[in-house]
């Protein structure tokens, strides 16, 4: 059963994004793994389809890559004005609000 | 030849109001000059929300609901009763949500938003704005994307459209929440965090819907129910169904789920939080209710023990970490996590199969906890000193001296959350409690009421600050609220005391609708 | 006369009244003092003639309104009397105007009453506000016929007594007021799960859930659930009550509250605890209730001691006084858990009786500390040469809290005594010994405050002996210089006048209540005995 | 043997229905004197007085009347007290010889001393509210003894334990006089639990407390039962009547007014004891055992008082000492059973005179002596005191016994009866008895050689002077009864007859002949006087007590010890127990309360550390959870 390797590729992807929101500072890097764990979920939609037989699959793929699209220009927007207030880019320094 | 889909326009003309007024300020943040932008911003997403929520009632008192409801969009939504009743919900807090972003009177600068988002925090520019009385608009077309995210949340009839709902609701909020017009810089942090952590959850989400699209090969709801039914949960429903929960236990801020609250509640403009806290919760939970009722309500035994765990889980979080707080949002954060929980229980009050009566106490629930939270983050908007709002504790001391209509409509606020008898919070409270001993959950409803009653003291320690102690020297001023806070208050205030009073039109309202379809 | 709606009425007139009171512009204090001592004694005049259209012959619940209020809980707005429930609204209708007369110059300047009074919030309108707001909420959670409405009756309580004691309090009045609220709202909350499992119960059994009182008891309900209820109601009512170990919040409540709070505290509000055992444990879980009878017995007893020892240790008079009544507690729980027609009889006449006279004895102990402005033992002594009427009424409050035959509470106290002893022999026998610690603690804390030399604050200020009371406890009245005019005597007289003239109106309707019930207590009697004995065969008791 | 007070009594006729009118009116009295304030204080003492004389009247009429009555015996039922449940109490009086002999020595002797204190208190600013209370007194104790039933006479004990509290604290700012108020009050006490516990065993087992009840069916009640009411019945006794062990509170009573000893802790109130138990024959007539233990009680209290007595100086408590030995012997009188009960209560009414009178007489010497008690302080007052020195005389001849007074006749008698129980028992009573009477003669006899004889030993500044005739008056009354009350009773008209309604008939067997016992006594009782005039009266008495002292003298000199014995097995133990529970309570359960508050707040200080602030540690949380979710469904699912 081939399409098992795409699911495990695409979770290990996943896992990857995961681990990449969890240990990289840069902010925008963060956001890259989030964008990589959408699209290792992306992957798992296609196989999927692929593996019912129907398209279904590869249209969500498609909705999400327009969501994703939405989310990096929010995302960037927002990274940027933080940015060019604290010139920094880490995640680590916003750290006002807590406990 | 490709069929239109059927749409039932009736059905639809809530999220049209909404989504309309959303692109007409769009429209009119392009085009109509600056001076009269403001008020006309404000008209529009009034007029949006308010006609959304008057709409919705007017659908749900003309047709014929008998059958539960209606499946329209091609499948992709399910206008029924619990929908129609959450999504009221949903525009009614919205269209009060909206008139605290309007108001003009409490800030020396006519706004609580930032004049220009662009402008780096700090920077001579933003100094010399800050004291601008420039007003920025786009807020409200955000929040009206928003408030149509929300409301398609909540009868999305399958996953992908919930997802998507998802993402427009959460969008705009992440922008939002960094649109503070003091603080800056805790607005700014809020919206990284609060749009990381949410970007993150919902991958959570989509691979959770990717995975019980696998199993079952389909991603209606009614369908997955069908395909679970029939097999049984197989592993990767059962993955899919955990990411899922966890991707909407985010938004519903549910305890490990929480940690973005205290920070995105606190750094937010204060209208913000406000409309986030209660307008996200009612979405969230809506949809969570949903989930778990329309596609996995025959897999009742499999999710229990889940949200028996969480709602303990939250409620502890909540209530013992309030505690020790010292910012009120950031109080009020803790208990919208604790009361997370509390509608949780409700949720386990689900039963097999949606039998029990936790869908009417949870919705009952949601538009309490929504009417007081939005109330209560309002009475917050109008004690200020000269830095913005004095939201810190000690700034609180001796209110009641000062301003004792202010500190009277606070304390109801704050009993209603400690679910004190006589306020809504209590006739929430009980609704969800029984559903939940219906269910048999006693256990949980004891940890529940000794985490209520952990939560009340830090509830009381506000009710102690503004009647009990002195007032400080140098203490803040309480504003004088303009009409539109004033609406605001008159009417949570108001709605506390009714459903705490007379709930009972409401509460068969919400037992009447306490039915999904799909 | 009977249809007319006594009980609603004894609601609605004062939480109108209260909000009346609370609406009356700034600086009309003496008028919200009339109106709410007005809307007081016509809730007295109300309980008096609900007492008169009461009849003793009668069914077990009457007066009854019922209309529904929440139907889709199944919960009525459902109001009606037994005995026991009638005798405690005649106790909320005298007590409240006693109280507000008694707090009638509290926060006039130099009464040294109300901490820092005279701001807004503490303004005395809305103490009587509160108070009238109280006295609705009392009267509702006697007179409810459903458990829902007699939990929100329960619970609402909570709020104008966190705002009297908060606002109106003592120097540790924040930590008191927050102690008595997060402590009861723990029972109230544990209670309302217990509630909730009742209801469910009833839909289980009737097919549609109920929280009516009528209904329920007719439940047959497992064993195994009804000790779990049975805990639900009964620690929320054994806070309230309170039992030991659940008593410390009351101490420090009563001390710190103003006197007319601590009156109605421990005179009423505690009431609801044992009305609760009475009224909701025993017949509502019978099994449970035989079950956990020995256990409720072994902290009665206890408590009747452990509270007495302790009331002796006080230096402290509110909170000697508290301690006091949680040893009384201790009897009614005996009576009630005894489970014989003459120890519950006993119970609920006890519970009268313990209001009136500990509620005198509240008073005047807050007389005396408006006078001295301590409410330190040991800064006082002698008072009874300079005031003798108070010290006799002193008196009279501390024998009928001892009970001493002549005063009501003996007669309450015999028949917890006498009722209890035929079933539970040890814990009566246990239990009489209380008798000697009471006199103890009253007559040690009458010699030391009204025997003996003058002393402390009652003694001239000049010279005269070791003992001029704590500086800072003392209010100085008037400045510095009118001060050094008073001669030595002439300033101890100041402080130490004797009862004035609406002093001796408040306190003598209880001395004549005290001596006259008892001697003829047997119009009570007849009151409560027919809804004991109902109580009693709901629960099955032998006797 | 056969008691007739099991009947039921006849109601009430006539004027013995009216009978209630005798407590009414003292209660009146002060009712009126406690309540009417300042605009009283002029009349106060008359009104006083007058209520006492009235009811004094209303007895003695009353009783004439009881005597035609058939079966001297009548229940005056007023109304229901407590009626609930099983338990049925009602107010009720019952006049019958015994309650009559009571009523009247009550009234008299309280008449006498209310005239007496018109004299005595006239200085004092307060003589109104000292009337009051006698009053009260006078109502309470009526009460004691006319109540039908056992709640009644408990209504009255703890009533008349008030009136003695109050009396005794009357000069309450004395700190010694409001100590030892309150230390009656809570002796007593102790011995109401033990009343109070007999009245609920009656109710358990017969479902009644009136007498008629009680008594009616006191055969259906196991032994062991019976002799539990006894012993409980008893300890309520030894409370009221200074008994054995709680007999510490009496000497130190003599804080309060003179006129209060006389009345209240010599003639009345500390008799209420003999009373009980008289009453309660019926009950003790079935249980031996219980009898011996009052015997027993009595033999040791006569001897403890009679030893206390002789080392006091001060006058009122050597007299008080001889009140607790003299109603030792009332105690050991009826402890006898039916042989005991008429000498006993004969000896009761012959002490009510020559005791009260006796306390009189002190309170004119302290009068004279500027309210000192002190004897060594006192001497030569014969001369100046001449009347009360001849009252006080005939009082002490009366009380140790001298031929043909008061005291030879009750006194013998009871001795007689002991030594007619004619087993080792009743030779060791006999002789107790007969000890104590030498003992009696002793103290007794120093008491008069100090204060009346010898030099006088005054304080500069006092000038003795004789009392008023309204104090005199009735000194003398009383001394007519101490010389004539014994013979009276005993041979011309015999207490026996009377009381027979209640007690029955008995037949004296004489183990010795009352001559014998006669000779024996008076012959002790003139060692005792011998003893007293060689320590005493032969010698110089000092200013100041000897402090050089034998251990015998010490032991006396502080009764024994036994505040010593209280204070250190309960008081002190008490306090410790107080302090202990007070930091119990604070620390313990309190601490419990406010440790779980801190240890909440603590957790959520701890816990709100993991709020870090940082998005990689809440994006981690969130990982985790939903790893656990995830990993727990499956779980639950798989499992």
């Amino acid at each position: 059963m081939t399409l098992t390797y795409y699911l495990v590729l695409a979770a290990i992807l996943f896992t990857i994004g995961a681990v990449g929101v969890l240990v990289r500072r840069n902010a925008i890097v963060v956001f890259m793994c989030i964008e990589l764990m959408l699209n290792s979920v992306n992957l798992t939609l296609v196989t999927f389809a692929r593996a019912t037989g129907t398209v279904d699959g590869q249209i969500m793929a498609f909705f999400v890559m327009v969501v994703a699209a939405a989310e990096v220009v929010v995302g960037l927007a927002i990274i940027m004005s933080i940015y060019r207030t604290r010139r920094s880019a880490s995640v680590d320094d916003a750290n006002l609000l807590k406990y | 030849m490709i069929e239109a889909p059927d749409l039932s326009l009736a059905a639809l003309a809530p999220l049209l109001f909404v989504f309309g007024a959303a692109c007409i300020g769009v429209l009119v943040e392009a085009f109509a000059p600056r001076d009269v932008r403001h008020p006309v911003q404000v008209a529009v997403a009034l007029v949006g929300t308010g006609g959304g929520f008057v709409s919705t009632l007017v659908y749900a008192a003309t047709q014929d609901l008998s059958a539960g409801g209606e499946i329209t969009a091609a499948g992709a939504l399910a206008v029924d009763k619990a929908g129609l009743f959450l999504q009221a919900t949903v525009a009614g807090l919205a269209t009060l949500a909206m008139l605290l972003f309007a108001e003009r009177g409490l800030d020396p600068a006519r706004s609580a938003f930032v004049a220009a988002a662009a402008v780096p925090a700090g920077s001579p520019r933003d100094r010399e704005l800050a004291t601008a009385t420039r007003v920025q608009t786009e807020v409200y077309p955000l929040a009206l994307f928003a408030v149509g995210g929300m409301m398609v949340f909540v009868t999305a009839n399958d996953l992908l459209i919930m997802f998507v709902a998802l993402e427009v609701l959460s969008l705009p909020l992440y922008l939002i929440s960094g649109l503070a017009r003091r603080r800056r810089l805790l607005s700014q942090e809020a919206a990284v965090k609060y749009f990381l952590l949410g970007a993150f959850a919902s991958a959570f989400f989509l691979y959770g819907l990717a995975l019980v699209y696998g199993a079952t090969g389909t991603i209606r709801l009614g369908e997955i129910r069908e395909a679970v039914g029939e097999d049984g949960g197989g592993t990767l429903v059962v993955l899919g169904l955990a990411l899922l929960v966890v991707g909407l236990l985010f938004k519903a801020s549910v305890a490990p789920f929480h940690s973005w609250t205290p920070d995105v509640y606190q750094g937010a403009p204060t209208p913000v939080t406000a409309f986030m806290a209660a307008c996200t919760k009612v979405a969230a939970f809506g949809a969570i209710l949903r989930l778990l009722y329309v596609a996995f309500g025959t897999e009742e035994w499999t999710w229990r023990p889940l949200i028996y765990g969480v709602a303990i889980v939250s409620m502890i979080v909540g209530a013992v970490l309030g505690l020790t707080q010292t910012d009120l949002k950031r109080m009020l954060a803790y208990s919208s996590i604790a009361h997370a929980g509390f509608l949780l229980t409700g949720v386990l009050g689900l039963g097999a199969d949606g039998e029990g009566s936790g869908l009417a106490a949870t919705m009952f629930y949601l538009l309490t906890y929504g009417l007081t939270t939005l109330g209560a983050f309002a009475v917050l908007t109008l004690v200020r000193d000269g830095d913005g709002e004095a939201s810190h504790l000690s700034q609180w001391a001796g209110l009641a001296a000062r301003s004792p209509l202010t500190a009277a409509v606070m304390g109801l606020f704050l009993l209603a959350l400690a679910g004190i008898p006589l306020t809504a919070g209590f006739t929430g409270k009980f609704a969800v409690f029984r559903a939940a001993i219906e269910e048999g959950a006693w256990p949980l409803v004891l940890v529940a009421v000794l985490a209520s009653a952990v939560a009340a003291f830090f509830y009381l320690r506000v009710i102690v600050l503004m009647y009990f102690s002195p007032p400080a020297a140098d203490g803040p001023t309480v504003g004088v609220p303009g009409i539109p806070t004033t609406v605001v208050l008159a009417v949570t205030a108001a709605a506390t005391l009714a459903l705490g009073i007379l709930p009972g039109a409401v509460l068969d309202l919400a037992e009447r609708a306490a039915i999904f379809v799909g | 006369m009977s249809d007319f709606p006594f009980l609603v009425a004894m609601i609605a007139v004062p939480a109108v009244g209260a909000a009346a009171v609370a609406a009356l512009p700034r600086g009309r204090e003496l008028l919200a003092k009339q109106l709410a001592l007005g809307v007081s004694l016509v809730v007295l005049v109300l309980a008096a003639l609900a007492a008169v259209a009461f009849d003793t012959g009668g069914d077990r619940f009457q007066l009854t309104t019922s209309v529904a209020w929440i139907p889709d809980f199944g919960v009525d707005f459902a109001l009606g009397v037994d005995g026991i429930a009638l005798v405690m609204l005649l106790l909320v209708g005298l007590l409240v105007p006693l109280v507000i007369g008694a707090s009638w110059e509290d926060g006039a300047p130099g009464a040294g009453t109300v901490p820092e009074a005279g701001t807004e919030a503490r303004s005395m309108r809305f103490f009587f506000a509160w108070l009238l707001l109280l006295e609705a909420f009392m009267v509702g959670v006697f007179a409810a016929t459903d458990i829902f409405l007699f939990y929100v009756f329960f619970e609402a309580m909570l709020v104008p007594m966190y705002f009297l004691i908060g606002s109106f309090g003592g120097p540790r009045r924040q930590y008191a007021a927050v102690k008595f609220f997060l402590y009861s709202l723990v029972g109230g909350l544990i209670m309302l799960a217990a509630v909730i499992g009742l209801y469910v119960v009833s839909t289980s059994e009737l097919g549609e859930g109920t929280f009516a009182f009528d209904a329920l008891r007719q439940l047959d309900i497992d064993p195994g659930v009804q000790k779990l209820l049975f805990l639900g109601f009964f620690v929320a009512f054994a806070i309230k009550a309170p039992l030991v170990p659940l008593h410390t919040w009351l101490p420090d409540s009563a001390a710190e509250a103003p006197i007319g709070g601590a009156v109605l505290l421990v005179g009423i509000l505690d009431k609801v605890g044992t009305f609760g055992f009475l009224r909701y444990c025993l017949p509502l879980f019978p099994d449970a209730s035989r079950f956990f009878a020995p256990m409720v017995l072994v902290l009665a007893v206890v408590g009747v001691l452990y509270a007495a020892l302790l009331a002796m240790g006080q230096s402290d008079m509110k909170r000697l006084v508290a301690y006091t009544s949680i040893s009384h507690f201790g009897f009614i729980a005996l009576g009630i858990f005894a489970f014989t027609t003459e120890a519950a009889t006993g119970a609920v006449l006890y519970m009268v009786n313990h209001g009136i006279a500990t509620g005198l004895l509240f008073l005047v102990v807050g007389m005396l500390i408006a006078r001295g402005g301590s409410r330190q033992i040991g800064d006082y002594g002698g008072v009874a040469a300079q005031a003798p009427k108070l010290a006799a009424v002193f008196l009279i409050a501390g024998l009928a809290s001892l009970a001493l035959p002549g005063t009501n509470s003996f007669v309450s106290e015999f028949l917890v005594l006498i009722g209890s002893f035929p079933e539970r022999p040890v814990y009566a026998i246990v239990a009489t010994a209380g008798i000697v610690l009471a006199a103890l603690y009253i007559l040690l804390m009458y010699q030391r405050t009204m025997h003996g030399p003058a002393r402390g604050v009652v003694a001239p200020p000049a010279g005269d002996g070791p003992a001029s009371g704590p500086a800072g406890t003392v209010d100085e009245p008037g400045g510095g210089g009118a001060t050094a005019v008073l001669t030595a005597p002439a300033r101890a007289a100041v402080r130490f006048t004797d009862l004035s003239r609406r002093e001796i109106a408040v306190v003598a309707p209880l001395v004549v209540l005290i001596l006259v019930l008892g001697v003829h207590p047997q119009p009570l009697l007849d009151i409560i005995e027919p809804a004991v004995t109902a109580t009693l065969s709901d629960l099955g008791a032998t006797r | 043997m056969e008691t007739l007070s099991a009947e039921v009594p006849l109601p009430a006729e006539g004027l013995l229905g009216w009978s209630w009118l005798l407590i009414a009116l003292p209660l009146a009295g002060a009712a009126v004197l406690l309540l009417g304030g300042r605009r009283t204080d002029r009349w106060g003492h008359l009104l006083g007085t007058a209520t006492v004389a009235g009811a004094f009247l209303l007895a003695v009429l009353c009783t004439v009347q009881l005597a035609d009555v058939e079966g001297r015996s009548v229940d005056v039922d007023l109304f229901t007290f407590i009626s609930t449940g099983e338990l049925d109490v009602r107010a009720g009086l019952l006049y019958d010889p015994l309650s009559a002999v009571f009523v009247l020595l009550i009234t008299g002797v309280g008449s006498l001393i209310h005239v007496y204190s018109i004299g005595y208190m006239a200085h004092d600013p307060a003589r109104r509210r000292f009337f009051a209370y006698l009053n009260l007194f006078v109502a309470a104790m009526l009460l004691l003894v006319l109540g039908n039933s056992f709640v009644a006479l408990y209504v009255g004990w703890e009533g008349v334990g008030l009136a003695s509290y109050l009396l005794i604290a009357f000069w309450y700012t004395r700190p010694a006089a409001a100590t030892a108020a309150k230390k009656a009050f809570i002796m007593n006490r102790v011995g109401d639990v033990g009343l109070a516990l007999a009245i609920f065993v009656m109710f358990a087992q017969l479902g009644t407390t009136s007498y008629a009840g009680v008594f009616g069916s006191v055969g259906t009640l196991a032994g062991g039962t019976l002799t539990a009411i006894g012993l409980l019945l008893l300890l309520g006794a030894c409370g009221k009547s200074g008994q054995f062990p709680l007999q510490a509170w009496l000497p130190d009573a003599m804080e309060g007014p003179t006129p209060v000893s006389a009345l209240i802790h010599a003639a009345t109130m500390v008799t209420a004891g003999v009373y009980l138990i008289a009453r309660s024959a019926p009950i003790y007539d079935e249980t031996p055992t219980a009898r011996t233990v009052v015997l027993a009680v009595g033999a040791v209290t006569l001897l403890i008082g009679a030893i206390a007595g002789c080392a006091f100086d001060d006058i009122k408590k050597v007299l008080a000492y001889s009140t607790v030995s003299q109603i030792g012997y009332m105690f050991l009188a009826v402890g006898l059973g039916p042989a005991g009960y008429v000498a006993g209560l004969a000896h009761l009414l012959t002490h009510g005179f020559f005791k009260a009178g006796l306390f009189l007489g002190a309170g004119s010497v302290m009068h004279a002596m500027d309210d000192s008690v002190d004897m060594r302080r006192f001497g030569g007052l014969w001369k100046k005191l001449p009347v009360t020195f001849a009252t006080f005389g005939l009082g002490y001849l009366a009380l140790i016994g001298f031929p043909f007074l008061s005291g030879f006749y009750t006194k013998d008698a009871i001795i007689e009866a002991a030594l007619d129980r004619d087993d080792v028992w009743g030779w060791v009573l006999g002789g107790v008895a007969v000890l104590g009477a030498g003992l009696t003669a002793f103290y007794m006899t120093r008491l008069m050689l100090m204060t009346f004889f010898g030099r006088a030993r005054w304080e500069p500044g006092v000038h003795p002077h004789e009392s008023p005739s309204v104090m005199t008056v009735p000194m003398v009354v009383l001394s007519l009864g101490s010389i004539g009350a014994g013979f009276l009773l005993v041979k011309a008209f015999p207490l026996s007859d009377w009381l027979e309604p209640v007690f029955g008939e008995h037949e004296a067997e004489h183990v010795v002949a009352p001559l014998t016992v006669g000779l024996v006594v008076t012959a002790v009782m003139l060692v005792g006087v011998l003893a007293a005039w060689l320590f005493v009266g032969r010698r110089e008495v000092p200013d100041t007590a000897p402090v050089r002292v034998s251990p015998v003298t010490r032991a006396a000199r502080n009764a024994l010890y036994a505040d010593t014995i209280n204070e250190s097995l309960v008081m002190r133990p008490g306090q410790w127990l107080t302090r202990a529970l007070v930091w119990v309570d604070n620390r313990g359960v309190d601490g419990a309360v406010n440790g779980l508050a801190a240890g909440l707040g603590g957790s959520s200080s701890r816990l709100g550390r993991t709020q870090t602030g940082f998005v990689r540690t809440y994006a981690l949380s969130m990982l985790g959870g939903a790893v656990l979710v995830a990993g727990a469904l499956l779980a639950v699912t798989s499992g």
